[in-house]
């Protein structure tokens, strides 16, 4: 196999001109999708009744629903009936000028709040039960016990499978350009249609991904030193 | 004051505690003791709902609360103005001895900062672990988590103190020097329950002492009272086992 | 929605889409549990810091995570026999070119399930005291036991829902094969789209065998969990 | 590097013997009505009937056939997994440099604005400042319609790259007005009409000048002259004796190896 | 046979043991004695591999160790070869009492079941537990989970047991029976080393006591003479907040 270094150099500048799209998208989705995903995680982790037996199987349901598969639904329905809608709430914008990166957004956000939330939901089931009381004894309100002392010490349970998730989205944001919009791994594969030179245009699409990755690892390694630093070392005897 | 009435609490079949009473007037210091699973750790939990019971009232100040069916309000109220020094200390694990006894200062009380910490700082001097105040828990001895979670206590000043077995992890050296501390706290006029085996102790400060067995509170009394004139035959039973016997003479 | 979706072709497409099953459960079997082996392994390597080790672990990490799977699958399904062919064919006579396209995806899926879960797994296994580890050696027991028999069911418990998450993701990945003509669930929905010009009934049949195999995983995990309680309280 | 795959066709390179050779074919699994997978997923099309005719008229070879996806083609191309990739490729001299085009077309593939019957578009011009739906950001349209915008500033028309997206999709924002135009062949806006017409009555129309017209050839890799020229031969028997014109009528519906 | 010599350990800069050594014969029991944080707890950490000494020898059995430089098969050996019961009690969360018990037995000592079993329910029944037997740790009191972790260490028939603190969650009753039981294993022979502040014990069973502090050794002789004949003023200073002073008459 051939490789040609003059495609992979365009593919590599064409791939970076569209990555801050991937990122936006990568960024806002996973910051709105954190917090969405910790309330549901909250919410089943302490068995409030009716709406955690609904997220719980949600949840579940919606796990099965590939994120392709999500945006065509989305989207068909957002064609079908914005302009019905739009009429009724005397929307004047027409269907032309709504940006669809905003069901993109939509997809991508639910999606990766239900993954989140399972990760946060095991995250819980690793502090033990006296930080909670230890908290509540000093008078701390549920809600400052969850935020001032579980959530940090979940911070070291969750911060590598956390990258997991952040860098899948990254990559799962590939999915949106079904809907209109340009990003890493289409724009990598822009100049490939004059020469055919996918292997290039892929390999630059990886590349670029993985840049971006490492960046997201070196960030979240010192994350993880800090938010870890108090946890006793094993010896590893 | 305190006074709790008819507290009942099991865990699935096996009944933990039948219908305890106690009553605590403010500035009182009460010992309860007992062996081990009779419930002195649990009954603490209750009053803190850190465990809620089937059954029992609460006077609290001058609240009149019921244990089972308690607003969410009454429950934050009795927490802060109470402590709890767990038995197995119950520290922060991500928070430094500092950052333990500044937590509540801050948060609950809304103190400043600087405030808050020479507050701190003065509670760990007092319990000799000025030092360790940059250490995390998992860095400390037993003995020195166990004097943190008591500083971390003391310095809420709150009204009401729950110690459970706050000496269990310390050398006898310090336990002499913790019981002062907790003798002097006794003499700001903090009510306190301890759940404690140091006899000498109950002697020196407690008002009363409580005994303990099976779920139920078997006798009470002054601490002289219980020691060396136990009314039953369990009581006698128990404290055969620590004061040597002629003990009983005096 | 009127002319996109209707029962009857939904009906007549869904029997021929789970006849595809198969392929999607062989991947997924096969990946997921040489993949949570490896990770298994992965994790322990990743927490013990050896030299060297460590570099090479991270960077197997970086890029299995950090790169598209399909990228990896073209490796693994060009790069393979490029490199190994010549291997093969003089060894074992067998022509990398030949073989099914179903073992590359294999293999760049449990590749890339040892990056993903071992670093779920990473994460969960701090979530076990050190204490728990300490006893494990003081009665005796060798590194391996205490980390099998201690330390990763009680880890399991932590890493479970994150782990059922990744393995719905499988169960939807296995389409990759799909670029390779082999046709599983969400491949036989896009040809049947292709063939009769509407994709939805097709997509909706995939989706629907998607969240039955979701809430099918869900259930074992759940008789899972029955079975390994370990008597703390739920939140308080 | 060619691997293993190509060895048997190298054979016969060196020697010209009556022995068969077998040629492994790859072509597409979803483009209907070229390549795709049927309902029992056999790999079915117009492409493949030529091939299979092609194969008839060729006794020195036998055709073996890979399915996979468009890109994946040309990559299996140069890795030597398979020798020939049928996938109604066009042509430019930049991919010539890298791969070897059959002499002969065999499909010419051209492209009309479609819009809505009610319509008054005509053209490009047209659709100034409007949303035209391109099938991609890599497709051939993007970069025709690229080039337009280049050349035409002022009057651009607003590219909507909708990489694999679903046809309902594409009807949808037709229909609902967030796209104004797309870009289809015939056969495609026939294929709409049928398919997603809410009265029974067609609802889409081509108009204009072709957006693109262009044919399509087989790709080898460059030293395959030798199957090259076999199988150009037999492609011109098949254009003379009226067989390929048969089966794209067959297949698409009307004669597309005539130029419109 | 254990001797350790000039062990040495620092966390950081701070140097938790300085050159401490002890020599432990067959069948000894020795208890070490200090105040909290003066390196005990590190100390049979270290003796047991847990913590990584900086420095010193080890002679267990008839191996002679370098805590430092040691292979794995010979911190395995001595693993093997003693139990550890721990000051916050170590216990598996994920195990019942009974199953805590029976994994060592069947995992290392690859005991059957039905064997493991029986060894375990006896242990626990020694320990009064056996109602207990299918409780989760988090289902037990302090107390309990603490003789859980005797049982599991005794029910080994270790050649040595290290003990953290055997007693301090216990009530005064357990503390006498549990001494019992300790003593009963001195009596199989068992080599022990056990930090603990309960002096009686000590006095009835100790062969020599150790008494450190800042992670030296700073004197070590028979209980009588440590307790009533000191010769460090460190040591005098330290017991005279335990024993009553007119104790020291006798
Ligand atoms: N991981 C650690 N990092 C830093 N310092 C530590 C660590 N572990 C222990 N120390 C320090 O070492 C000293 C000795 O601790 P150790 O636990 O051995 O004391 P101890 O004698 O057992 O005390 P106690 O009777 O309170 O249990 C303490 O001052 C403690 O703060
Ligand atoms: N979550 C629980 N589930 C079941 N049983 C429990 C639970 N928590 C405590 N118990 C049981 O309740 C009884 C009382 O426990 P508690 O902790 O109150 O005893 P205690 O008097 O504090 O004992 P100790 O002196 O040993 O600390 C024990 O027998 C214990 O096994
Ligand atoms: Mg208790
Ligand atoms: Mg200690």
């Amino acid at each position: 196999m051939s490789f040609n270094v003059q495609s992979f150099i365009e593919a590599l500048r064409s791939a970076f001109k569209y990555a801050p799209v991937t990122l936006e998208l990568t960024v806002i989705t996973f910051l709105v999708s954190l917090v969405l995903g910790t309330v549901i995680a909250t919410v089943r982790h302490y068995r409030i009744p009716v709406i955690s037996q609904i997220l719980g199987v949600f949840v579940t349901v919606y796990m099965g629903l590939p994120m392709m598969v999500a945006l065509i639904l989305y989207n068909l329905l957002f064609m079908t009936f914005y302009n019905d809608f739009a009429t009724a709430l005397n929307i004047s914008t027409p269907i032309s000028e709504i940006n669809p990166i905003y069901i993109g957004f939509f997809a991508l956000i639910l999606g990766q709040s239900c993954s989140l939330s399972e990760a946060v939901r095991g995250a819980f089931r690793g502090i033990e039960k006296i930080q909670y009381e230890a908290g509540y004894s000093i008078g701390l309100s549920k809600i400052k016990t969850l935020y001032r002392i579980i959530f940090p010490q979940m911070v070291p349970i969750l911060l590598p499978g956390m990258q997991n998730s952040l860098i899948g989205l990254l990559k799962a944001s590939n999915l949106v350009s079904a809907i209109a919009v340009t990003e890493i791994m289409t724009g990598a594969l822009l100049p490939s249609l004059l020469y055919y030179s996918y292997l290039e245009s892929y390999v630059a699409a990886a590349l670029v991904y993985w840049i971006i990755g490492i960046g997201i690892e070196v960030l979240a390694h010192f994350a993880e030193k800090r938010s870890g630093q108090y946890l006793r070392r094993i010896n590893s005897d | 004051m305190i006074e709790l009435t008819g507290v009942k609490k099991a865990f699935g079949k096996q009944e933990v505690l039948k219908d305890v009473s106690i009553k605590v007037n403010d500035g009182e210091v009460v010992v309860i003791l007992g062996p081990s699973g009779s419930g002195k750790t649990t009954f603490l939990r209750c009053i803190n709902f850190l465990e809620r019971a089937e059954q029992g009232k609460m006077v609290f100040g001058d609240k009149i609360l019921d244990l089972k069916h308690v607003k969410k309000r009454d429950i934050l109220y009795v927490r802060r103005h109470s402590a709890f020094v767990f038995q197995n200390y119950g520290l922060f694990a991500h928070k430094t001895a500092l950052q333990n006894v500044m937590e509540g200062l801050t948060q609950v009380q809304k103190m400043n900062k600087a405030e808050a910490r020479k507050i701190a700082e003065d509670a760990l001097s007092w319990v000799g672990l000025l030092d360790k105040k940059d250490f995390y828990p998992a860095q400390l001895s037993g003995g020195q988590q166990q004097r943190v979670g008591i500083a971390r206590a003391v310095a809420l000043k709150p009204d009401v103190i729950l110690f459970d077995e706050p000496t269990s992890a310390l050398d006898p050296e310090l336990v002499g020097e913790t019981l002062e501390v907790i003798k002097k706290v006794a003499k700001m006029g903090i009510t306190m329950v301890v759940v404690t085996h140091e006899m000498s102790f109950a002697e020196d400060v407690a008002d009363r002492v409580i005994f303990m067995d099976g779920g139920v509170v078997v006798e009470e009394g002054k601490p002289g009272e219980i020691f060396y004139k136990p009314k039953e035959e369990r009581t006698r039973q128990f404290l055969s086992r620590i004061i040597p016997q002629d003990a009983y003479v005096i | 929605m009127g002319s996109y979706f209707s029962a009857e072709r939904f009906i007549n497409v869904f029997p021929k889409i789970i006849s595809c099953i198969s392929v999607n459960f062989h991947i997924v079997l096969w990946s997921m549990l040489l993949g949570t082996i490896l990770a298994i392994f992965v994790a322990i390597l990743r927490l013990k810091e050896i030299p060297v080790v460590k570099q090479i672990l991270g960077v197997y990490i970086s890029f299995m995570r950090g790169t598209p799977l399909l990228v990896q699958m073209m490796i693994a399904f060009y790069g393979i026999p490029l490199v190994l062919g010549n291997v093969f064919m003089n060894l074992f006579g067998i022509n990398l070119n030949r073989v099914e396209p179903v073992v590359f995806v294999e293999i760049a899926i449990v590749l890339n399930e040892g990056a993903f879960l071992g670093e779920i797994f990473r994460g969960a296994i701090t979530a076990v005291p050190a204490l728990q580890t300490e006893a494990g050696y003081s009665i005796g027991m060798t590194g391996a036991q205490t980390f099998f028999r201690i330390v990763l069911p009680q880890a399991f418990k932590v890493a479970l829902p994150h782990y059922g998450v990744d393995f719905v993701g499988v169960f939807q990945n296995t389409s990759l094969v799909f670029t390779l003509g082999v046709v599983d669930v969400l491949g036989k929905a896009k040809t049947l789209g292709a063939a009769t010009g509407h994709t939805l009934e097709g997509y909706l049949a995939a989706t629907l065998i998607y969240i039955s195999f979701s809430l099918l995983l869900k259930g074992v995990f759940l008789f899972i969990e029955k079975n390994m309680k370990n008597g703390s309280a739920p939140a308080i | 590097g060619n691997a293993s795959a190509s060895d048997t066709t190298q054979q016969t390179a060196d020697s010209p013997s009556t022995e068969v050779t077998k040629v492994v074919i790859g072509s597409g699994i979803n483009y209907n009505p070229y390549c795709y997978l049927d309902e029992n997923g056999n790999a079915v099309g117009y492409e493949y009937d030529v091939l299979a005719a092609i194969d008839e008229l060729l006794p020195q070879y036998e055709f073996e056939y890979q399915s996979m996806a468009f890109d994946q083609l040309v990559l299996s191309l140069e890795s030597g997994k398979i020798d020939v990739a049928a996938h109604q490729y066009e042509y430019t001299p930049e991919r010539e440099e890298k791969y070897l085009f059959s002499g002969e077309s065999y499909t010419s593939y051209i492209t009309y604005l479609a819009v809505l019957v009610d319509s008054d578009v005509t053209s490009l011009a047209d659709l100034a400042g409007q949303k035209i739906r391109t099938g991609g950001a890599t497709s051939a349209t993007t970069q025709i319609l690229t080039k337009y915008n280049e050349e035409h500033p002022g009057q651009e028309v607003v590219l909507v790259n909708t990489e694999s997206s679903s046809d309902e999709e594409g009807a949808a924002a037709l229909k609902s007005g967030a796209a104004a135009a797309s870009v289809l062949k015939k056969s495609d806006v026939t294929k709409m009409n049928k398919n997603f017409s809410d009265d029974g009555k067609d609802w889409l129309k081509s108009v204009g000048e072709p957006i693109n017209n262009s044919k399509t050839y087989y790709l080898y890799r460059k030293d395959e002259t030798e199957l090259q020229t076999a199988i150009d031969g037999a492609l011109k028997t098949l254009k003379d004796n009226g067989t390929l014109s048969e089966l794209a009528i067959k297949w698409v519906g009307y004669d597309v190896t005539e130029e419109e």
